[in-house]
């Protein structure tokens, strides 16, 4: 359950949006639209805790969130397995990590390519890769920034799918893209959102 | 009403604005005359020949350069803790300030070793830890620069003010330990054993009291174009968004 | 003016030194002061 | 914790930097002193233990950049702040990781270079100790100056500005230790201040570190 | 070109690096020697000469790995290489620029960071000469090591290993010709020697710069 | 006219693509499609003449091409207009860099931002930008590399007609990309091209 109440959030002491509210349910997913520059991943950011909300609350079981961002934080000089070896270590700290990897690699059909390096790979494979980041996290309420950027149409299917097994397993997640994911999942579109000028921004003392 | 709402940017531009004036021209008078007193109306000493003049200048100066960091660390501190903009900004104008009376040091420093030590720079405790001084402004300066947005300049120039406090006082120790120096330990003491003659005191008191006033009357100034510069930021960005 | 005897140079370059330094950080604090007021006073009357 | 200085220390061996690197550097510093200097002999054996110490210094300087830069530019440092793992662990692990293939190597190579510049027989000791005591230090507060600087994108000589007055003290100590040790008087003074400093650095900058590093990436 | 300088020098100026910052590194290893050495005026005055000019080489090779390696990764310097700029035009550029951001404002401070290290009067002048005439030819040289290293994400540490070599014979001639004038002998011979280096490197290095380049970009 | 004859091109020393062939006349466009992997950032990179063809020859008209990769070279520290001029400057030398620049801001919708730093941007506002780049070039011949990721649907639009009045001016266009342009142009499917092994990749001596 991820409930999010009367958010502001600000980029580069600007608000951005304001009087965000929405509650997603275990097993739903949330799509976010609208324009580019109205705050996608600016929100995204703040669900995810990485800025704090200038106003109002952000709310989930503490330690199951997850966030992907338009960088994959892929390493060149690491394998496709060494990449995601180390994700998944970083998340569990011991125990399962070989089999989770070994699921993720299969969902984002990477066996192929477990042993190459992380920067030979083309645009699309390591967004595969950032995704099956994802997969070895094991947490429950995802962060997705345009997910299937550079994916071809076969991708953004085994993505679907993968998405698809996650929330029918209890999973959350919000999603902000331009593009159609075929999903059957809500959608919020930002624009009514936009910051209204003097919203509480850094600046605001000076005005 | 608290005293923290004086810190507010609106009422600090309110009282500032009779306040500076007043400020700048005691400082003016301050330095007028303890700098007039003490160039052309104290003796030579009988030892240092007519370089004690040099001391009008030079220790105010000195003073004013640890001060001006103190002053820094403090409203960095008051940012941190309760986050009021203009404590930042303060912090902020004061930092040019201080490299000026850290400059000014070093130069009549320089200048009067050239008499009493027979070189201009020499390795001593004291001058060396004045050097690297100026290196933490320069630091701290180039930090505030180099940062777009002032929020998160505030914060890291903060940190980095703290973090290099601590590491300004272990340098001088540090330095102690390296050289045992020429330069004169302190004087000003209250001690009147030690204290330099009543003929130098008086105007040196002037002059430190017109170094304070001319740094509080500049960090305001200062402090006051900070403000303008952040206000219009502020409203040149609700204009685009319009 | 006082008689600096040998010591002329130092004592009188002191002075001008740090008098310059004083002006140099007055007068740029001055400039901007009034240059960052102008543009404010465009910015908001434009407002 | 220990995945990332693994993979740090993989990522510094697999990418040709590394442990092979900062050491050429500080090899090279040292050799181009005499060049620079001139070669007489004696005149070298009394600025060696100062020339050391500052090759080290600049050696570890010079790869801090690195330390938070590809990390932050690849997303790898907001999806880290976003892991279980608590940032203060993260700074702890990148300094460690900078010692162990910057610090670590140039203790070990030291007293082969300070042949090249003639230091005295006693000081090896010293140098050796005053080094394995100092270099972490100085990768601790590199790390901190890293941090601050990791949004900025040409933050390399700012971070070298900024960092080199915190690293003053820790120079002067570990100077002056070898320095006396080549004079035969006693360094463990100097010694024991510079193993103060670090374990100072090492029980404080981390929690300052993980701070700037919040700052940065919001 | 010119467009391709001024972005450079507005990008440098920009960033908050640029000028300032390439100074400040020199500023601060010249203070830090003496803490490593000790502070007597004496042995500082001896090895002054070699000691500014080791300092200004390390100030010029601290910068050089930014010559190309933000354009590589952002993308621009493929764009650049497909655009109608010749490359070895591009080349050229770059190390002027990297020159008038680091070597010049160096040059023209060093006679002031000599004081620190009680340089003898006389030197000055071939301080100054020296370092004029010397200084684009490390900026010359360094170009060509970033270029040789673009590819490699951290190729910092590699390009300092390859192009130091390559400044030894800048450095020996710059710092001859200074403890020359210090000692008050004739040091037309280096100067002269140290220009015919910098002759060559720019009538040369652009062609080889722009060749490595289109082969890392390849 | 843009002619491809017979090319093989690698990548990292290993064959991707070998015996592609096509034309292109002037006032058309050609969409390359093909799975994630297959090499169409290759053989655009090939085209655009950064890396060179194993086989095969690239004709068209010298210094006509210019060349969009995923990476866009905006600088983080220079404003949007700034950004734009430099690149108006490289492609000109002198001249008309400025009504070419507004045309540009004007054309992507960018005269909003113009005085913003390149480095605040949003993913799809940097992209933009990207794309104005290409008008300021005034090049004919474009090689595109997923010109449109990130885009929401109005800057897709935009971009699409740009493209149009760029081809009706006799321009010519090479465009990968894995989504839906809205560009009645031929497609060109490169799994059929995909290199078999050994085909004289820089090992094949070894063989
Ligand atoms: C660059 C060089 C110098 C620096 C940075 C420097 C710094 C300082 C500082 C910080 C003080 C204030 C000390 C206090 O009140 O506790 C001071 C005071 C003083 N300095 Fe210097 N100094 C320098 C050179 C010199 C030289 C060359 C002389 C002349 C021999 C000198 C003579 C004095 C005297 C007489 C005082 C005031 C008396 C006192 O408080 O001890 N200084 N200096
Ligand atoms: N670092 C920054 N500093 C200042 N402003 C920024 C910064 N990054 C983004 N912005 C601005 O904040 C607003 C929101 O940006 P954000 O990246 O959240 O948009 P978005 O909805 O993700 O757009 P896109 O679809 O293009 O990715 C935009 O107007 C953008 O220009
Ligand atoms: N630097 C590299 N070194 C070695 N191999 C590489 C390199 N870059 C890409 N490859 C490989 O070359 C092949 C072609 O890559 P390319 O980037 O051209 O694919 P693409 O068609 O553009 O795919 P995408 O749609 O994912 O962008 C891929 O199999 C890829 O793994
Ligand atoms: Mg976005
Ligand atoms: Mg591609």
């Amino acid at each position: 359950m991820l409930t999010v109440s009367n958010l502001t959030c600000a980029r580069g002491g600007v608000p951005v949006l304001s009087g965000v509210s929405f509650e997603v349910a275990s097993g739903d997913a949330l799509i976010l639209r609208g324009p580019n520059g109205i705050g996608k991943t600016t929100l995204l950011r703040t669900l995810a805790g990485l800025q704090p909300a200038l106003v109002g609350t952000v709310d989930y079981p503490e330690d199951a969130g997850a966030y992907a961002s338009h960088a994959d934080g892929i390493k060149a000089a690491l394998t496709v397995t060494e990449n995601l070896q180390f994700w998944a270590d970083v998340y569990e700290g011991s125990g399962s990590g070989r089999t989770l990897r070994e699921t993720a690699l299969e969902a984002f059909d990477l066996l192929d390519l477990h042993n190459r390096m992380g920067g030979t790979l083309s645009a699309g494979q390591k967004r595969r890769l950032g995704l099956a980041r994802l997969a070895v996290t094991a947490r429950k309420v995802l962060f997705l920034d345009e997910p299937t950027v550079s994916l071809d149409r076969p991708s953004v299917k085994l993505f679907a799918d993968w998405l698809h097994d996650h929330l029918s397993n209890g999973g959350i997640a919000v999603i902000a893209t331009h593009i159609d994911l075929g999903l059957d999942a809500p959608e919020l579109d930002l624009t009514p959102f936009k910051a209204a000028l003097d919203q509480g921004g850094s600046d605001e003392a000076f005005l | 009403m608290s005293l923290w709402e004086y810190a507010n940017p609106k009422r600090f531009m309110g009282w500032t604005r009779p306040v500076l004036p007043w400020t700048f021209a005691l400082a003016g008078l301050c330095l007028a005359v303890g700098l007039i007193w003490g160039f052309f109306f104290t003796p030579d000493d009988f030892r240092q020949g007519s370089t004690v003049k040099i001391i009008y200048l030079h220790v105010p100066a000195a003073l004013m350069a640890i001060n001006a960091w103190i002053m820094m660390l403090v409203a960095s501190l008051i940012w941190v803790v309760r986050r009021h903009h203009v404590s930042a900004l303060a912090a902020r104008a004061a930092a040019p300030v201080g490299v000026v009376m850290t400059l000014i040091a070093l130069f009549t420093g320089g200048i009067w070793g050239q008499p009493m030590w027979g070189t201009y720079w020499a390795w001593d405790p004291r001058l060396t830890s004045f050097l690297i001084l100026f290196l933490f402004y320069l630091g701290y300066i180039a930090l505030w620069e180099a940062i777009e947005d002032p929020d998160t300049a505030a914060d890291l120039t903060s940190v980095l003010c703290m973090v290099g406090s601590i590491f300004a006082i272990l340098s001088r120790y540090a330095v102690l330990f390296w050289n045992q120096g020429l330069h004169q330990g302190a004087s000003l003491s209250l001690d009147a054993e030690e204290n330099v003659a009543d003929v130098f005191w008086f105007p040196l008191l002037v002059c430190i009291a017109g170094f304070v006033l001319l740094f509080i009357a500049l960090v305001l100034m200062r402090t006051r174009t900070e403000i303008r510069v952040r206000r219009m930021r502020a409203l040149e960005a609700r204009m685009r968004r319009a | 003016m006082p008689d600096l005897g040998t010591y002329a140079v130092e004592v009188l370059s002191a002075y001008a030194v740090s008098i310059a330094l004083l002006a140099a950080i007055v007068g740029l604090s001055w400039r901007r002061y009034v240059r960052v007021r102008a543009a404010l006073e465009r910015v908001e009357k434009n407002d | 914790m220990i995945a990332l200085l693994l993979r740090d220390l993989r990522l510094a061996v697999r990418a040709g930097g590394g442990f092979g690197l900062g050491l050429a550097f500080f090899l090279i510093v040292v050799v181009l002193v005499p060049f620079g200097v001139g070669p007489e002999t004696e005149l070298l054996s009394r600025i060696a233990p100062g020339i050391l110490w500052v090759a080290s210094l600049l050696a570890a300087l010079l790869s801090l950049d690195r330390i938070f830069a590809l990390d932050y530019e690849d997303g790898s440092l907001a999806l880290l702040a976003t892991s279980p793992l608590p940032l203060e662990g993260v700074a702890l692990m990148k300094a460690l990781a900078h010692w162990i293939t910057t610090g670590l190597p140039l203790t070990i190579a030291a007293p082969a270079l300070g042949f090249l510049l003639s230091l005295a027989p006693e000081a090896y000791v010293f140098l050796l100790l005053s080094l394995l005591i100092g270099t972490p230090a100085l990768s601790m507060i590199g790390t901190f100056g890293a941090a601050l600087t990791v949004g900025l994108r040409r933050g390399g000589l700012l971070l070298s500005l900024l960092v080199l007055p915190l690293y003053v003290p820790t120079l002067i100590f570990g100077a002056e230790a070898v320095r006396r040790g080549a004079d035969a008087l006693d360094p463990t003074g100097a010694l024991l201040l510079l193993g103060g400093i670090t374990a100072g650095t090492f029980a404080l900058l981390p929690f300052a570190t993980a701070a700037v590093l919040r700052i940065n990436l919001r």
